[in-house]
């Protein structure tokens, strides 16, 4: 609960600061109020307690993903003062705005209640939708901004009704009593209607076939930070928060529902991969290889009893190696119309340390040890396994295979090709986030516990 | 067949009618019409829901803003011709095939679900007075309430971002 | 009009909602035209809202109303972002049919 | 020091193979060659001190040196044994070895690499030693595949040439395919068995009368027997022989007429309790001996290249000895084996002396007259020939007649293809001298000018193999063998004298009259009518037939190298392809559907809710109306 | 000291190689992995005199796995091979100069690192992270100092990675599998679980499936001749003389004692596969005219005998395929450099291309001839022994196994002695091949030493190895 009102304080804050013409102050501002923030949330871990009745609810997994996204949050608010000089005038609202949908992405794994969830959710998609469309004069921009739009509130609406029937079905939209009358007295299956247009709207969320369609469009049109900021904080929470509506909502699950994850699993896993593998602009080929991601994370639906560590250990090492990948690519491609391939072409000779930085968020992300992404798939696939879907488990091999090939072409292009740009010196930000992100990587690649015994 | 039921068909009857017009309407200004019918015709069930505040609400901030808003964007683009250029018969046709399954999948959902209603009970407590909906939304929604302003500025700070012009820097 | 749904009866209300609702889908895949979507989607968040304060009824509880009050401020939000999204590809484009909106696919 | 002296006659030398590879070609080549020379000479030595010590205490001389490989069953160590055979073979091996390393000296002394050739024959005699003297089935193929190097290394000398080189590789090949049937033998006698070693192997063999039924021992003498074909040139695997003809004389004399190829006869011999019990084996391997003597003999018949027909002849005479073997009669193939070592070495000698004269001419159509010219190297061949042809009393008559004599009392119609063979022998190896000797010299001028008796170091040699191809005979005289009686403790049974009667007089009578006849055609046809080989595009008939070895290499090549090699095409071009292109097409096809994918992902936005839209509508349906 | 201090020791080296710069590159890591095989021979003979080296440490702990290290027999015979081989390597190297040599140093040494720690770990996911690492550098080795046009090499080299990784792929379903079953991927306890033959066939063929493209087995080697051709010397090297062991060793080390119902039920089958992969590789050998393709092919020859060895599951089929692969990573290295050699001088892989170089330089070819039929296995060299006890085992198995991988013996002779024959030997052609230089030299006279000694006195290897693969019998045999 405080942190979501700290945050919300920050975001004023960093509005009121472009009042007082304070413009240079607002980042380092926030990164240092995050920080705070970041330890606030620290501070409480192992609380279990309901604020305002039981409208946010802090346990170990709301916490354990606040801060996750906290410090998402902190690399890319990190990479907005160079990213947004040339609209410098507005800096304090781009980063309130991010500040905000933090806000939302808090509430969302904090819910208690289904109408925080709801304003949560609705808080992050539309904070989204401005990101998105916020490069005005930007005819791509708009139309990333236009289809995430409208087809955000196309699933906003669904997930509404959703709600609606849950509440129709319950009378409540208190997950405590939602959970009494399903337990202990008669409900209309309404509920189950209900629980599953939810599902499908936040299956859209994080993108997931068949409700993929606009995450490659959305992500290439997105100025590039914005991009950062659905593929690696919207994604993960949208999943966090799948999972824990799944785990309060639903908590047996039927054979016939689990079958309608495997597919979705199975289709987004596959769909994603082999669509990634034509790609030639990076942003894209990214949100190709997100819906990929996302038909992993999703896959811990099937096993809620323990998979809470291994989500948040999974949502953790790609939403790293997403923000390393994207402090690079943001780099690289600033001063481009495109973000091609081609772009990063002998990077590797101009640039060793930036490219071995993208190397390795791209080997993380295919999955190699020692990085952090080879684990999070290791954790999932062990879970996996116990629920007895070893038809996913081989999916999910044959799609990281198939995950080599797009990644790898990148990893080509940055050292087999020759370059004849020059790009300017690298913003000290970036290299920062992208050290540290890299440096996160790993060190929860090696010491995988410490994540993963936060929730056991 | 009760006055009730007369007046509850009568209104559908406009809700839907005037949701179809709304889309199906070549001129804009005349969907944003048949809309502002439809809201009104969705007051009027709540109306019959004894739900008045709800329904004053709901006038005010359909009908008064957004349909404003919408107007004024219309007016705005000078976008009141029935300048929709031709349609493929294929999006038509995929368009009214999914929501011919979708009404009839959600329908036969229903259909199929509605015998566990349970019958309808009446407590006669007071649940929809201003006095009690304030006392609900301001003390145990407090939370959502605070949240929802959050919601409004950012729609507020994106609406600005979006349109305001960037100023050169120095 | 207290004895309401036993006169109409809770599942009118239920068919109607979601009615107006598969209109509401309906209408976003049969129009091209932006404004058109959005109202479309209006119309969606409409029968979301009258089933809300159907079922707020059925239990004799304010919960569902109160819900109904966050979604107009969603609802009035979205609209304001869309609409502002919908200016600014105006300005670029001189268009709001959102088939010109193809430059972002493959 | 028994051990360290048999150290000593193993190592000698390979301390001369080393000098020669690393000093060798600062020394110089006089040097070169004396080491070399010297090495094989302490062996030598280091043999006849064995021997002695073998005449006088019966006892064979064991050496462990440590374990080599060990296997779950049993262990090979590394080990040899000095006994009679070993004793016998290493008397000749180092004794004809010294000999032609000295003849060496003079006839190597122009190329400019002759320290490696001394260094490749000390390491050949290295490893025959090795082959000879190990105390197990698997040192003496360290040994045996060793002598298939150095013979490989020794065709192939002349590198540059690349037909030198073909012929070199054939040779290797040819053995290598020996070699694996000789494996395959040895893996069966070690699983029979679990020991390669001779001596336990024999009293396992001996004393387990149960394996007897166990056809695995025929398929495992039979294997041996393939290897002992691939070393010794027997059909089917004799071919590599004749071009092996391609390396340096005195290596032909060395390793393809006295030594290497007398290997598989040696095994053979040394493995005698296991064919005895195999009589269907020794059915085959008396039935294969005699077929290649007589087919070698036949093409020996019109060969033109004076190393052809020696090489030829060697095969023939090698068939010979199989066909004793094939019978039981081991000691009789040793003793021709000896003989064989002197004369044919002799003879090698004697025409890598006259090649060395004619200054590399090999062709005995350009030869003739010789005798003047060159009388000790006409003389030591004419003993060779008459020895090989077997006319009394020289060394040959002996132990071929021996090898007949058996033959008749084992099957008549072995006897008389072998008496064929003798009659082409005989035949040909004065056809050899006729065209070589006699007449008048019908090279250039310039050759003819040049003519002249070949040095001391190479006459040396001559003389004394000579010499003993003459006196080689009275170790095994009839009757009264020395021979039999040294090799009996070796065989383990008391041999029982030859009763000279009646049969084996007039064996001995045809036989020479059979040689006579030979040689009698052979001078009606060269000095009488003073006939010549027809030059190559005019032999026709039978004679192209024989003159093209019977098209034996052709069939080779069309049965099994060609489809070998079309096979290596097919895979290479098509089945590696195919494998690579299903391995490729996998991620071709994913890309594909990526394509295809791209052109659903339209940009659409009506697509996308269309999309799903279905996509809700099927999960519905899938969960609640299902 | 345990074992440990070895893995550091390599992972320091690539890192100190890294910051050493590129002029000092080369001697840094050099220094490094002689280092290690000093250590190597301290852990040998820490070994032999009994005293314990092994190392664990609990790493993660839910779920339970472990860093663990493991020094048997077995484990220190591939230590030795690898740094030893490293160290040659390396040293080969030091005539080729290398655009960012210590990016190239510091990758070799890093994955000497990778395969030492393959080799050590008893923990599968250790060994499966180990068995990952290793393929990066490899990647990047050959792609970026590989030879031949860019694009092909990216597509064969890509090909590579991706073949491979797929393969391991599997291999970690089957330990994720096996885990739920044992609770710890640590070795002893991965022996103990009893498996219905159902589980077991599956988990052994998605270990023979990483292994078998890893080794590689017929049909599973399309990425080889290629990758092989285009990558460097020192690439080609890794990979064909310590990293496919890792395959070999896996073999033994992991796939049989883990599923022996499912080994003993289709051993036929995976020997019959083997021993295809022999005649297969010798057949394609006959008519390769390049000659990295050729070796290539040699080589996928030798290594289907080794599995076979392996998979006749006794003693003396496992200990001649350990035999054989020392012996085969001494023999194939040496074979590469020669290959390497010429290529420094004539700039070309293709055999038409050279020949007459015995009469330029005989010491060269003296040596490359020692080492090409160490390859064929003459006896007296150490591939004989290898050779010898897998085809006496294998007979043991099945006397038609023994004579069809016999065949490579004949065409392995066939095929080697033609490419020297083309490649060495005929009259000098137009190109100067300059005399192979000292550090050339060392290479080969080590490898050849290595090759003779353990030839004639293979006596220390087999006392060292034997009591590891007796225990590995035992539980192969194990109810």
């Amino acid at each position: 609960m405080n942190t979501l009102i700290a945050i919300s304080g920050l975001g004023i804050l960093s509005l009121i600061a472009e009042i007082f013409n304070a413009r240079k102050a607002i980042v380092p501002m926030t990164i240092i109020g995050l920080l705070a923030i970041l330890g606030l949330t620290a501070s409480e871990f192992g609380l279990d307690k309901g604020y305002y009745n039981n409208m946010v609810v802090v346990d170990k997994f709301s916490s354990a993903f606040s801060c996750l996204f906290i410090i998402i949050t902190i690399f890319l608010v990190a990479m907005s003062h160079d990213f947004y000089k040339n609209q410098s005038t507005k800096i304090s609202d781009f980063v309130a705005i991010k500040v905000f949908l933090l806000a939302g992405a808090v509430a969302m794994v904090s819910f208690g209640n289904l109408s925080m969830f709801f304003l949560g959710i609705e808080v992050l998609s539309i904070a989204l939708y401005i990101l998105a469309a916020s490069n005005r004069l930007n005819l791509k921009s708009n139309e990333a901004g236009m289809k995430y739009f409208l087809m955000g509130s196309f699933a906003s609406g669904i997930i509404l009704f959703g709600i609606c029937l849950v509440y129709g079905a319950t009378g409540s939209f208190d997950l405590k009593a939602i959970y009494q009358v399903i337990h202990y007295s008669n409900f209309p299956q309404w509920y189950f209607i209900g629980i599953v247009l939810l599902l499908i709207g936040m299956l859209f969320k994080i993108a997931t076939v068949p409700f993929h369609f606009w995450a490659p469009d959305v992500y290439e049109g997105s100025p590039a930070l914005t991009t950062a900021t659905m593929s690696s904080l919207a994604k993960i929470v949208a999943m966090a928060a799948l999972f824990r509506l799944v785990v309060k909502l639903l908590p047996v699950q039927s054979y016939s529902f689990q079958v309608i994850i495997v597919c979705v699993a199975i289709a987004s896993m596959l769909v994603g991969n082999i669509m990634a593998l034509r790609q030639n602009n990076v942003k894209r080929m990214f949100a190709f290889s997100g819906i990929s991601h996302a038909g992993f994370m999703v896959m811990t639906l099937l096993c809620l009893n323990n998979a809470a560590s291994v989500l948040l250990y999974y949502a953790a090492a790609y939403a790293v190696a997403g923000i390393a990948f994207f402090a690079v690519v943001i780099y690289v491609t600033r001063e481009k119309q495109n973000e091609t391939i081609d772009s990063f072409n002998g990077f590797g000779k101009t640039h060793p340390l930036l490219a071995g930085i993208l190397t390795a968020s791209l080997l993380s992300m295919a999955g190699i040890p020692i990085l952090a992404g080879f684990f999070a798939k290791f954790f999932l696939l062990n879970q996996l396994i116990q629920t007895g879907w070893i038809v996913l488990v081989i999916v999910a091999v044959i799609a990281s295979i198939i995950s080599v090939g797009y990644y790898f072409k990148i990893i080509l292009a940055l050292y087999t090709k020759d370059s004849e740009q020059n790009l300017p010196a690298v913003p000290l930000a970036y290299q920062i986030v992208a050290v540290l992100a890299l440096l996160l990587n790993i060190l929860i690649g090696l010491f995988p516990g410490y994540v993963l015994n936060l929730l056991g | 067949m009760s006055t009730l039921l007369i007046i509850f068909y009568f209104l559908s009857a406009i809700t839907i009618a005037t949701a179809f017009l709304t889309i199906i309407s070549k001129n804009p200004i005349h969907s944003a019409i048949y809309l502002v019918i439809c809201f009104f015709s969705v007051a009027g069930h709540y109306l019959l829901f004894n739900a008045q505040f709800l329904a004053i609400v709901h006038i005010i901030v359909y009908s008064g803003a957004i349909m404003v808003l919408f107007l004024f964007t219309i007016m705005l683009m000078n976008l009141n011709k029935e300048g929709e250029p031709h349609k493929k018969w294929a999006t038509k046709l995929a368009a009214v095939i999914s929501f011919g399954l979708i009404c009839f999948v959600m329908l036969a959902v229903f259909i199929k679900a509605m015998p566990v209603i349970a019958a309808y009970k009446q407590t006669g407590q007071d649940f929809q007075s201003i006095k009690v909906l304030g006392k609900v939304l301001l003390n145990e929604y407090m939370v959502p309430f605070e949240f929802a302003s959050v919601l409004l500025l950012v729609a507020m700070i994106g609406t600005v971002l979006l349109s305001k012009k960037e100023k050169s820097v120095q | 009009m207290d004895n309401i749904l036993q006169e109409i009866g809770m599942e009118n209300y239920i068919y109607l909602s979601v009615i107006l609702f598969c209109i509401g889908v309906f209408g976003v895949l049969y129009r091209r035209n932006a404004i058109i979507m959005f109202m479309s989607i209006e119309i969606m968040l409409n029968a979301v809202n009258l089933l809300f304060v159907a079922f707020s009824t059925y239990h004799q509880d304010a919960q569902g109303q109160v819900f109904v009050f966050f979604s107009m401020a969603v609802a009035a939000a979205e609209v304001a972002v869309g609409l502002a999204i919908l200016v600014s590809i105006f300005r670029n484009l001189n268009s709001i049919d959102i088939d010109n909106l193809k430059n972002l696919k493959g | 020091m028994e051990k360290k002296l048999a150290l000593v006659l193993l190592l000698a030398p390979f301390c001369g193979f080393l000098f020669n590879v690393f000093l060798g070609k600062k020394a110089g080549k006089s040097i070169s060659g004396i080491i070399g020379t010297l090495s094989v000479l302490i062996s030598f030595f280091a043999t006849t001190y064995f021997f002695a010590l073998l005449q006088s205490t019966g006892q064979p001389v064991q050496v462990d040196l440590f374990q080599w490989i060990s296997l779950e069953k049993f262990n090979i160590d590394f080990s040899f044994l000095l006994d009679q055979l070993s004793i016998l073979w290493l008397l000749f091996v180092t004794g004809i070895g010294t000999l032609i390393h000295m003849y060496s000296i003079s006839y190597m002394h122009d190329d400019e690499n002759m320290h490696k050739f001394f260094a490749y024959l000390n390491l050949f005699v290295f490893f025959m030693i090795t082959l000879v003297m190990g105390s197990n089935l698997l040192i003496m193929f360290i040994g045996w595949e060793g002598v298939g190097l150095c013979s490989y290394l020794l065709i192939g000398f002349w590198y540059k040439n690349q037909e030198y080189n073909d012929a070199a590789k054939k040779a290797f090949i040819m053995n290598r395919i020996g070699d694996l049937g000789l494996l395959i033998g040895l893996f069966i006698l070690g699983y029979l068995f679990h020991t390669l070693d001779y001596a336990t192997l024999k009293t396992s063999i001996l004393s387990n009368s149960a394996v007897l039924s166990n056809p695995l021992l025929s398929i495992a003498a039979l294997c041996l027997f393939i290897g002992a074909c691939g070393k010794s040139a027997q059909i089917p695997l004799y071919t590599w022989l004749p071009d092996a003809m391609a390396g340096p004389t005195p290596v032909s004399a060395l390793i393809h007429a006295a030594t290497m190829v007398t290997a598989g006869i040696f095994m053979v011999t040394r493995m005698h309790f296991l064919f005895d019990l195999t009589p269907y084996v020794q059915d085959i391997i008396a039935i294969v001996g005699t077929i290649t003597a007589v087919v070698a003999a036949s093409i020996g018949l019109v060969q033109t290249d004076i190393k052809k027909v020696l090489a030829y002849s060697t095969v023939s005479q090698l068939g010979l000895m199989f066909l004793a073997l094939g019978l039981g009669a081991y000691e009789v193939a040793v003793f021709h084996v000896i003989t064989h070592a002197f004369f044919k070495a002799c003879l090698f000698l004697g025409s890598g002396s006259v090649i060395h004269a004619l200054h590399g001419e090999q062709d005995m159509r350009r030869m003739g007259g010789l005798r003047k010219a060159m009388p000790v190297t006409f003389w030591t061949m004419m003993i060779s020939t008459l020895a090989i042809a077997g006319i009394f009393p020289f060394a040959g008559f002996w132990s071929k007649d021996e090898i007949l004599m058996t033959a008749f009392h084992g099957n008549i119609v072995l006897w008389v293809i072998g008496s064929i063979a003798s009659i082409m022998t005989a035949f040909y190896m004065f056809r050899l001298m006729y065209l070589t000797f006699f007449q008048e010299f019908r090279g250039t001028e310039e050759q003819k000018h040049h003519l002249h008796e070949s040095p001391s170091l190479i006459t040396i040699p001559l003389i004394i193999l000579a010499f003993l191809a003459a006196i080689g005979g009275l170790i095994s005289l009839p009757g009264n063998s020395w021979l039999n009686h040294y090799l009996e403790p070796f065989f383990n049974k008391a041999h029982e004298a030859h009763h000279l009667g009646a049969t084996e007089y007039t064996l001995m009578a045809i036989a020479t009259a059979g040689a006579l006849l030979g040689i009698g055609i052979a001078y009606s046809k060269y000095i009488k009518q003073n006939q010549l080989p027809a030059e190559d595009s005019e032999i026709k008939g039978i004679a192209k037939v024989l003159y093209n070895k019977y098209y034996v290499d052709e069939a080779y090549e069309a049965l099994f190298v060609n489809p070998l090699y079309k096979v290596s095409h097919f895979f290479r071009k098509y089945v590696e392809e195919a494998v690579s292109g299903f391995v490729f097409g996998l991620g071709k096809l994913t890309n594909e559907i990526g394509n295809q994918g791209k052109s659903v992902q339209n940009g659409s936005i009506g697509l996308y809710l269309f999309a799903f839209v279905i996509g809700v509508s099927s999960i519905l349906i899938y969960l609640f109306l299902v | 000291m345990n074992v440990s201090f070895i893995l550091i020791l390599l992972l320091f080296g690539a890192i100190a190689t890294y910051f050493a710069g590129d002029q000092l590159a080369k001697k840094v890591a050099l220094v490094f992995s002689l280092a290690s095989v000093a250590g190597s021979i301290y852990i040998f003979n820490q070994h032999m005199a009994g005293i314990d080296t092994n190392f664990r440490e609990n790493w993660i702990s839910n779920p339970n796995l472990f860093i663990a290290l493991k020094v048997d027999g077995l484990s220190v015979a591939m230590l030795l091979l690898t740094t030893a081989l490293t160290s040659i390597i390396l040293f080969s190297s030091f005539g080729n100069q290398y655009n960012n040599s210590k990016n190239f140093y510091a990758l070799v040494m890093f994955m000497s690192f990778a395969m030492v720690g393959t080799f050590l770990s008893a923990d599968a996911f250790l060994y499966y992270i180990f068995w990952e690492l290793s393929l990066i550098p490899i990647y990047f080795i050959a792609l970026l100092w590989g030879n031949g046009d860019a694009e092909e090499r990216k597509k064969a080299i890509i090909k590579f990675f991706i073949y491979t990784l797929a393969g391991s792929l599997f291999m970690l379903v089957a330990f994720i599998y096996l885990f739920q079953k044992a609770g710890s991927l640590l070795i002893g306890d991965l022996y103990a679980i009893h498996l219905s033959g159902q589980e077991q066939f599956w988990i052994f063929l998605a270990l023979f499936l990483a292994y078998a493209i890893k080794i590689p087995i017929v049909p599973f080697h399309s990425w080889q001749a290629n990758t092989y051709q285009k990558a460097p010397a020192a690439g080609t090297m890794l990979l064909s003389g310590i990293m496919l062991k890792m395959g070999l060793y896996s073999v033994i080390r992991w796939q049989l004692p883990i599923a022996p119902v499912a080994a003993k039920m289709y051993m036929d089958v995976f020997i019959g596969l083997s021993v295809a992969g022999v005649i297969y590789g010798s057949v394609v050998a006959l008519k390769q005219k390049n000659i990295k393709k050729l070796l290539a092919y040699s080589s996928l020859a030798h290594v289907g005998l080794i599995a076979a060895g392996a998979y006749t599951l006794t003693l003396d089929g496992l200990r001649g395929a350990v035999l054989q692969m020392i012996a085969h990573g001494f023999v194939v290295v040496g074979l590469f450099f020669a290959a390497e050699v010429i290529e420094r001088r004539f700039n070309t892989q293709e055999i038409s291309e050279m020949g007459g170089i015995r009469i330029q330089d005989n010491k060269f070819a003296s040596m490359f001839m020692i080492v090409m039929l160490a390859s064929v296995a003459l006896p007296s060299t150490f591939n004989f022994i290898g050779e010898f006890t897998l085809l006496y085992s294998l007979y043991n198995a099945n006397i038609w196994f023994a004579i069809l991988a016999g065949t490579t013996i004949i065409l392995g002779a066939v095929y080697m002695l033609k490419m020297f024959q083309h490649v060495m030997l005929g009259e000098a052609g137009a190109k100067v091949f300059k005399a192979v230089t000292t550090q050339e030299t060392i290479v080969f006279v080590v490898i050849i030493a290595v090759l003779l000694f353990f030839g004639l006195y293979p006596k220390p290897i087999n006392d060292l190895i034997t009591p590891a693969l007796q225990e590995i019998v035992t539980k192969i045999n194990r109810q």
